[in-house]
């Protein structure tokens, strides 16, 4: 299995992905058949009948019934095939196995936030075990999201007030790309994640190192993946300005004033962004991260206060 | 044309059907103070449906009117149809595969808070005692 | 032969001060009209498109932030479809041709065309606004509840749409009843050009779709200012309702962007294979089911959007059914070149090369509407791609065909020929390196609406940005030869193409100001020139017009 | 218009061959536009029909709220003036001026008092915070309804749809008495005759449709 990929189409590294790329390569190569032979004839009549006398009238042609009801019936048939096929196929995509291992996923402009039920959360990388069906139970808590990962050929809208899921089992380890393809604002493109598929012990080593206490700085690391579609560490602006170097500084704000970047001013920053808005940016940062809780932001804080 | 002559409608028909109308309209407010349980719906739908089938018919003269603006008006409901059927196919049916949950987070917590109002557990005897 | 004084005046020429144009009742000039207008909006449109290409060139910023480049493929979608692509061939081709190819001195409401035109341009210009008063975000979609929590932009932009729309409910509704009603003598309905089927079919999904896309838009309004809670999800609304709602309407537009093109092709396969279209009546009717099975499908832009596997499923099913009586079209107009006489002149080439674009945006159609498929392609460039190669690739190839063939029935002046050889070329060309890049990285993953994408996605894009290059250059080249013939270009002929419909045969070119100097009697049908060989005997340009029955 | 004939009535427009055409291709495209008013309705219905059968309950405890005695006067009133609409077309082809005029005012007072009753319905509304949207905050005490029991969730949606849907409306009745006065003008200067009534006819079918979405709002919104 984990098929290599083709120009057309990523590798497959799910359980259906294979049987997805069947169907597609089944309609692909139909449909190519069909298009030369419809762009052959083209070329050829254009050719062949090619007008060379002005006065000449062609007598129309006798139609043949039989013919025109051909071109009715066998597109239709093939055509339900690949109906009945492709139904097939997403159920299959679409009912999710029982002894699903479940993570909780949540949307959020911009970014993946993936829980465990051990209480493991992670942003940006979504360890999973290969070789067992995993159940995305998804939520977002703005507007919609979509969660897409091109090489287990799954996608799924993610919505608010309502809960969607889809699963699928990794066949191999590796790193696949999360992309989010629902339209949902400014860093709509910068909504990226990955999967990272570990084998069985991996993914019990991983679990137990991240339900251990971390120190603050280390878990600010972590949960500062969410900001990273808006912040850089190195200087640059962004959407949002760099937040290395800043602390003790001082910070002019967008109504004149003046504040010291401290604790205080970054605590403030993230529960209520729109407070306290830097000079020269848009009031664009989310408001969402003030449900996080006091040590998460304690851990923000520290790591924010460490960048040089 | 075949139809140059225009219909017109008597006096009389007219005030029958206003009078149908009438009666069918008392007779809806009637029906709707009964509780006939799941059919009080239809019935009120078949009553409301016969009225405006007697003001299109003859109101509106399509009886005697050009075919082709009797197929304007059917394709006109037609596709009325098709769309509050094609989209309660989805709503009625949401959640049939594992992909999504029937209910909205919001229905699912109001069920719970309905859930505990039946049954105070201890949390909430507390909640209730605490001096406010 | 007509006499010599009614050619000297025609529709352009009977009274040129600008109060007669701007409130002109002739359906001639109301066209004119149109074609100006749509044609700016294409400029813009396209423009922004070629912004849109140059930004995607690299990875990260090139040429804007990321807040403009959202802007800017949003402007570019609702400025392609709502004020260019769903008014273009109806309302100037259709308010030009349709009425002299039905025997009729006009439309049966030329008030209300007059108005169809300006409630346009009043929607259009409100559309517009949006740019003067903020952010228009969020995609042509307009998708719930992010449309209600941006700027004011979204709700210029959905007033516009609305307005809009009653400009093309008011143009299908004159069209059907023109079509019913004002028919020339002898001019049955097996009769009829392919042109005037296909926009009789466009008119009545105009007329039955239009409407919900104007509540639809109005909710939306409402919504957003009032918070009524129908589709956002924070208070209770359903954000997949709003889908069916806007789909109900917007798949149902596709066929009116493309239903008129196919009548264009039909005309053209049968004009220039002098030859009759080979099934008539399939071709004829095809039209009708394609508009009928239209309004059964739109669920399948949502495979993945949270709604009932019941519905995917019945609205997969129907996707495919469409498929058929396309087909019907397509191999139709292939075998009216069998045994015909093929002349290959510019608007027969971007008939051509029509039937190999449009081809390929169908099959990739079919590809998406397979359930399992598209869980994978939605979304992403594929889409994309096929949209473009179905509206620029087909409605707009077939318009532009259009355009060339009735250009000097309109103008009363020639193009000049190599010119439009060399652009319809570019145009093919840069078209198909444009946008077939696009098929691949979107099969690879590559979302739509992205302004960053990840740099194994490069190479597709800078091919396609090129290629946006080569087709702007062809646009620019046609919309130069174009306006220059109208200044230098050859007189036009009576009958240039040797066409049957009544716009070449019986009546001057350009058409006199009341189309015809009398009513003509129609006796054969448009594409019976076994029929009608006494005017190809003379060999060269068919310059006989008709005035009474032929 | 050039080339009109001498022998054509004054209200034939030239593009047309006979009165007949005219007459046919107006009142076809009044049909057509009826029935694109059906379909910008259907989109309500739907939402309705969504809404409700998710929220059964909460849609019959919001419509009591509703008074059926006012929603039943006016849906007599209205098929009222559905019926003079009908009787002026009636004495329009009967070529009696009198009865055409008085019919006309008549639906136009009929319109007029639809919307007297729509604005006590609404303002009795408005007063206890029942408001289409954010606004929507039930409370106060009257005639032994206490409303703020009828803030549960979802009866947003209820109230809103009925807004929604009988604001429409009423601007569609609106629209009807501006036509109406139109008409009865031009009915009043003669213009019309049964050799040529067109206008009245349209507007007529107008009313009517108006009429028969009512028909179906009433039983949707007030009584069930
Ligand atoms: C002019 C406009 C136009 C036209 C004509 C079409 C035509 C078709 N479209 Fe397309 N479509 C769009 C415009 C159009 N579309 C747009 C704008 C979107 C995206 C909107 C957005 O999200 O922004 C879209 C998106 C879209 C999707 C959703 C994709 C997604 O978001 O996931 C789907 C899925 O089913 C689809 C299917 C089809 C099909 C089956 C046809 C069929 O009608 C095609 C039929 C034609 C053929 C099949 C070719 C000729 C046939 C033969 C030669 C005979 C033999 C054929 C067979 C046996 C199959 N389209
Ligand atoms: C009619 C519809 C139409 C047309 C014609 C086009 C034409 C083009 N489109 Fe567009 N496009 C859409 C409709 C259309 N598009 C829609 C609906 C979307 C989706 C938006 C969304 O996601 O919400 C989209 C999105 C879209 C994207 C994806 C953006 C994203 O997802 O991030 C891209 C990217 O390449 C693109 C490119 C182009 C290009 C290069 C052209 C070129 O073909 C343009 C070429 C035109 C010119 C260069 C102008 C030249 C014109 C003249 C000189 C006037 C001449 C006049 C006469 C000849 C009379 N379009
Ligand atoms: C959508 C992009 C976005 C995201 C995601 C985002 N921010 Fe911001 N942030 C901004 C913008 C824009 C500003 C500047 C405007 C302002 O001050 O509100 C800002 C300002 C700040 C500031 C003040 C910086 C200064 O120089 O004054 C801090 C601290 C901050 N953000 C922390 C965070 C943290 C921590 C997170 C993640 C948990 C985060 N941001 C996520 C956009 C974002
Ligand atoms: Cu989240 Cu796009
Ligand atoms: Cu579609």
């Amino acid at each position: 299995m984990g098929d290599k990929g083709s120009i057309w189409l990523p590798d497959a590294m799910s359980t259906f992905a294979n049987e997805v790329d069947a169907l597609f390569w089944f309609v692909f190569w139909t449909s190519t058949v069909l298009f030369i032979a419809v762009v052959a004839a083209k070329v050829y009549f254009m050719l062949r009948y090619k007008r060379t006398d002005e006065t000449s009238v062609p007598e129309p042609v006798h139609e043949s019934k039989l013919l025109e009801a051909a071109w009715i019936v066998v597109p239709t048939i093939l055509v339900l095939f690949v109906f009945i096929w492709g139904f097939d196929v997403y159920l299959k995509m679409n009912t999710d196995p029982t002894d699903a291992y479940q993570i909780s996923v949540m949307g959020k402009q911009w970014a993946w936030e993936f829980e465990y039920a051990e209480g493991v959360t992670a942003f940006s990388e979504m360890y999973v075990p290969v070789g067992r069906p995993v159940k995305l139970m998804m939520n977002s808590q703005d507007v919609l999201h979509s969660f897409f990962i091109p090489a287990f050929r799954v996608k799924m809208d993610v919505i608010p007030n309502r809960y969607t899921s889809l699963w699928f089992e990794a066949t191999e380890p590796g790193e696949y790309q999360i992309f989010c393809t629902e339209y949902c604002g400014t860093t709509h493109s910068g909504m990226l994640a990955k999967v990272v598929a570990v084998s069985e012990e991996d993914f019990a080593a991983w679990i137990a190192e991240q339900s251990q206490d971390l120190p603050p700085e280390q878990l600010g690391e972590q949960l500062f993946a969410q900001c990273a579609a808006c912040h850089a560490v190195d200087g640059s602006a962004k959407i949002g300005p760099a937040l290395n170097g800043r602390f003790g500084t001082d910070r002019k704000l967008a109504d004149g004033s003046t504040v010291t970047f401290d604790e205080n001013y970054i605590r403030q920053s993230i529960l209520d962004p729109a407070s306290q808005v830097a000079e020269g940016y848009q009031p664009i940062m989310p408001a969402g991260y003030s449900s996080m809780s006091a040590k998460q932001i304690d851990g923000l804080v520290a790591y924010i206060k460490a960048l040089q | 044309m075949s139809h140059a002559e225009h219909h017109i409608s008597s006096i009389k028909t007219l005030t029958i059907v206003f009078g149908g109308l009438v009666f069918l309209t008392v007779l809806t407010v009637l029906t709707a103070q009964l509780d006939l349980g799941a059919f009080n719906v239809p019935l009120a739908l078949a009553i409301a449906t016969t009225k405006a089938a007697l003001v299109v018919v003859i109101f509106m003269a399509l009886k005697w009117d050009n075919k082709v603006n009797t197929a304007i008006f059917g394709i006109g409901i037609l596709f009325v149809i098709v769309f509050i059927s094609f989209t309660l196919f989805d709503t009625l049916n949401r959640g049939d595969l594992t992909n999504t949950t029937k209910g909205t987070v919001q229905d699912q917590q109001i069920q719970a808070e309905k859930l505990q109002a039946q049954e105070p557990d201890a949390s909430a005897i507390q909640f209730n005692r605490t001096p406010q | 032969m007509s006499d010599s004084a009614s050619s000297s005046i025609n529709y352009l020429n009977n009274d040129k001060s600008i109060k007669s144009w701007l409130f002109t009742l002739d359906h001639k000039r109301i066209g004119i009209m149109y074609l100006i207008a749509v044609s700016l909006a294409f400029l813009a449109g396209g423009i922004l498109a070629l912004l849109v290409r140059v930004e995607l060139m690299a990875p990260g910023e090139t040429i804007m932030s990321a807040d403009a480049y959202n802007q800017a493929f949003t402007l570019h979608a609702v400025l392609m479809i709502f004020t260019f692509i769903i008014p273009a061939v109806p309302a100037v081709m259709g308010n030009f041709v349709l009425p002299i190819q039905l025997g009729a001195k006009d439309v049966a409401f030329p008030r209300l065309n007059l108005a169809s035109f300006y409630i346009y341009l009043l929607g259009a210009c409100i559309a517009l606004g949006a740019l003067v008063v903020g952010r228009v975000d969020g995609g042509w979609t307009f998708y719930t509840p992010y449309s209600t929590s941006v700027g004011d932009g979204v709700l210029f932009i959905t007033t516009g749409v609305f307005v809009m729309g009653f400009s093309s409910i008011l143009t299908g509704l004159n069209f059907i009843v023109t079509v019913h009603k004002m028919r020339a003598p002898g001019l049955t309905w097996n009769r009829l050009p392919l042109f005037i089927w296909s926009i009789y079919a466009t008119s009545i999904v105009q007329v039955l779709a239009t409407p919900v896309i104007g509540i639809t838009m109005l909710l939306l309004f409402l919504e957003k200012f009032l918070h009524i809670g129908i589709f956002d999800p924070a208070l209770g609304g359903d954000p997949v309702l709003f889908q069916h709602f806007f789909w109900f309407y917007s798949h149902p537009a596709v066929y009116i962007m493309i239903l008129p093109a196919f009548g264009i092709i039909s005309d053209l396969m049968g004009t220039f294979s002098r030859h009759q279209v080979s099934g008539y009546k399939f071709v004829a009717l095809s039209s009708v089911a394609i508009a009928f099975l239209g309004f059964l499908v739109w669920g399948h832009h949502m495979f993945v959007s949270g709604q009932s596997a019941v519905s995917s499923v019945i609205f997969s099913l129907i996707t495919y059914l469409i498929g058929i009586p396309t087909g019907v079209k397509v191999i139709n107009w292939v075998s009216t070149m069998y045994k015909g006489s093929v002349q290959l002149k510019t608007p027969m080439i971007y008939a051509i090369s029509f039937l190999f674009t449009f081809s390929i945006g169908g099959f990739t159609g079919i590809m998406l509407g397979v359930l399992a498929i598209d869980i994978h392609l939605h979304d992403t460039y594929f889409v994309v791609a096929h949209f473009h190669y179905v509206m620029m690739g087909g409605n707009v190839i077939a318009a532009l065909g259009g355009l060339h063939y009735w250009w000097p029935k309109m103008t009363g002046k020639m193009y000049n020929e190599t010119l439009g050889k060399i652009a319809a070329a570019l145009v093919f060309i840069g078209f198909n390196l444009t946008f077939f890049p696009q098929f691949i990285m979107g099969a690879q993953g590559m979302p739509r609406r992205y302004y960053d994408y990840l740099p194994e996605f490069q190479s597709y894009h800078l091919w396609s940005t090129y290629g946006s290059w080569v087709l702007g250059a062809g646009l620019f080249l046609i919309l130069f030869y174009l306006i220059a013939s109208l200044k230098s270009g050859k007189k036009a002929g009576l009958n240039p193409w040797g066409a049957l419909t009544l716009e070449w045969t019986h009546t001057t070119t350009p058409p006199n100001p009341h189309n015809f100097e009398e009513t003509p009697i129609v006796k054969r049908g448009a594409y019976d020139y076994h029929l009608a060989k006494e005017l190809f005997a003379s060999g060269g340009e068919v310059s006989e017009v008709v005035t009474s029955g032929k | 218009m050039a080339n009109s004939h001498s022998n054509h009535p004054a209200h034939l427009q030239h593009h047309f061959v006979s009165s007949e055409q005219q007459f046919d291709a107006a009142k076809m495209g009044m049909w057509l536009f009826l029935v694109t008013e059906i379909l910008l309705f259907s989109g309500m219905f739907v939402a309705y029909v969504v809404y409700r059968t998710w929220h059964p309950e909460v849609f019959l405890l919001s419509s009591e709220l509703l008074n059926p005695f006012m929603g039943g006067l006016n849906t007599l009133v209205l098929l009222a003036s559905s019926f003079t609409v009908a009787l002026g077309i009636h004495y329009a082809q009967k070529d009696n001026k009198k009865g055409l005029v008085i019919n006309l005012v008549l639906t136009f007072l009929f319109a007029l008092t639809f919307l007297v009753v729509k604005y006590f319905e609404y303002t009795a509304k408005f007063e206890h915070g029942i408001f289409p949207g954010a606004a929507f905050d039930p409370h106060g005490v009257s005639h032994g309804v206490d409303y703020a029991m009828y803030n549960v969730p979802y009866a947003k949606q209820f109230f809103s749809i009925y807004f929604v849907m009988t604001g429409i409306h009423g601007f569609h009745v609106l629209v009807g008495m501006g036509l109406f006065t139109w008409i009865t003008i031009r009915a009043v200067k003669g213009e019309f005759s049964s050799e040529y009534y067109t206008p009245v006819e349209n507007c007529g079918l107008y009313w009517h449709l108006v009429d028969i979405i009512w028909i179906f709002l009433f039983p949707l919104l007030y009584l069930m």
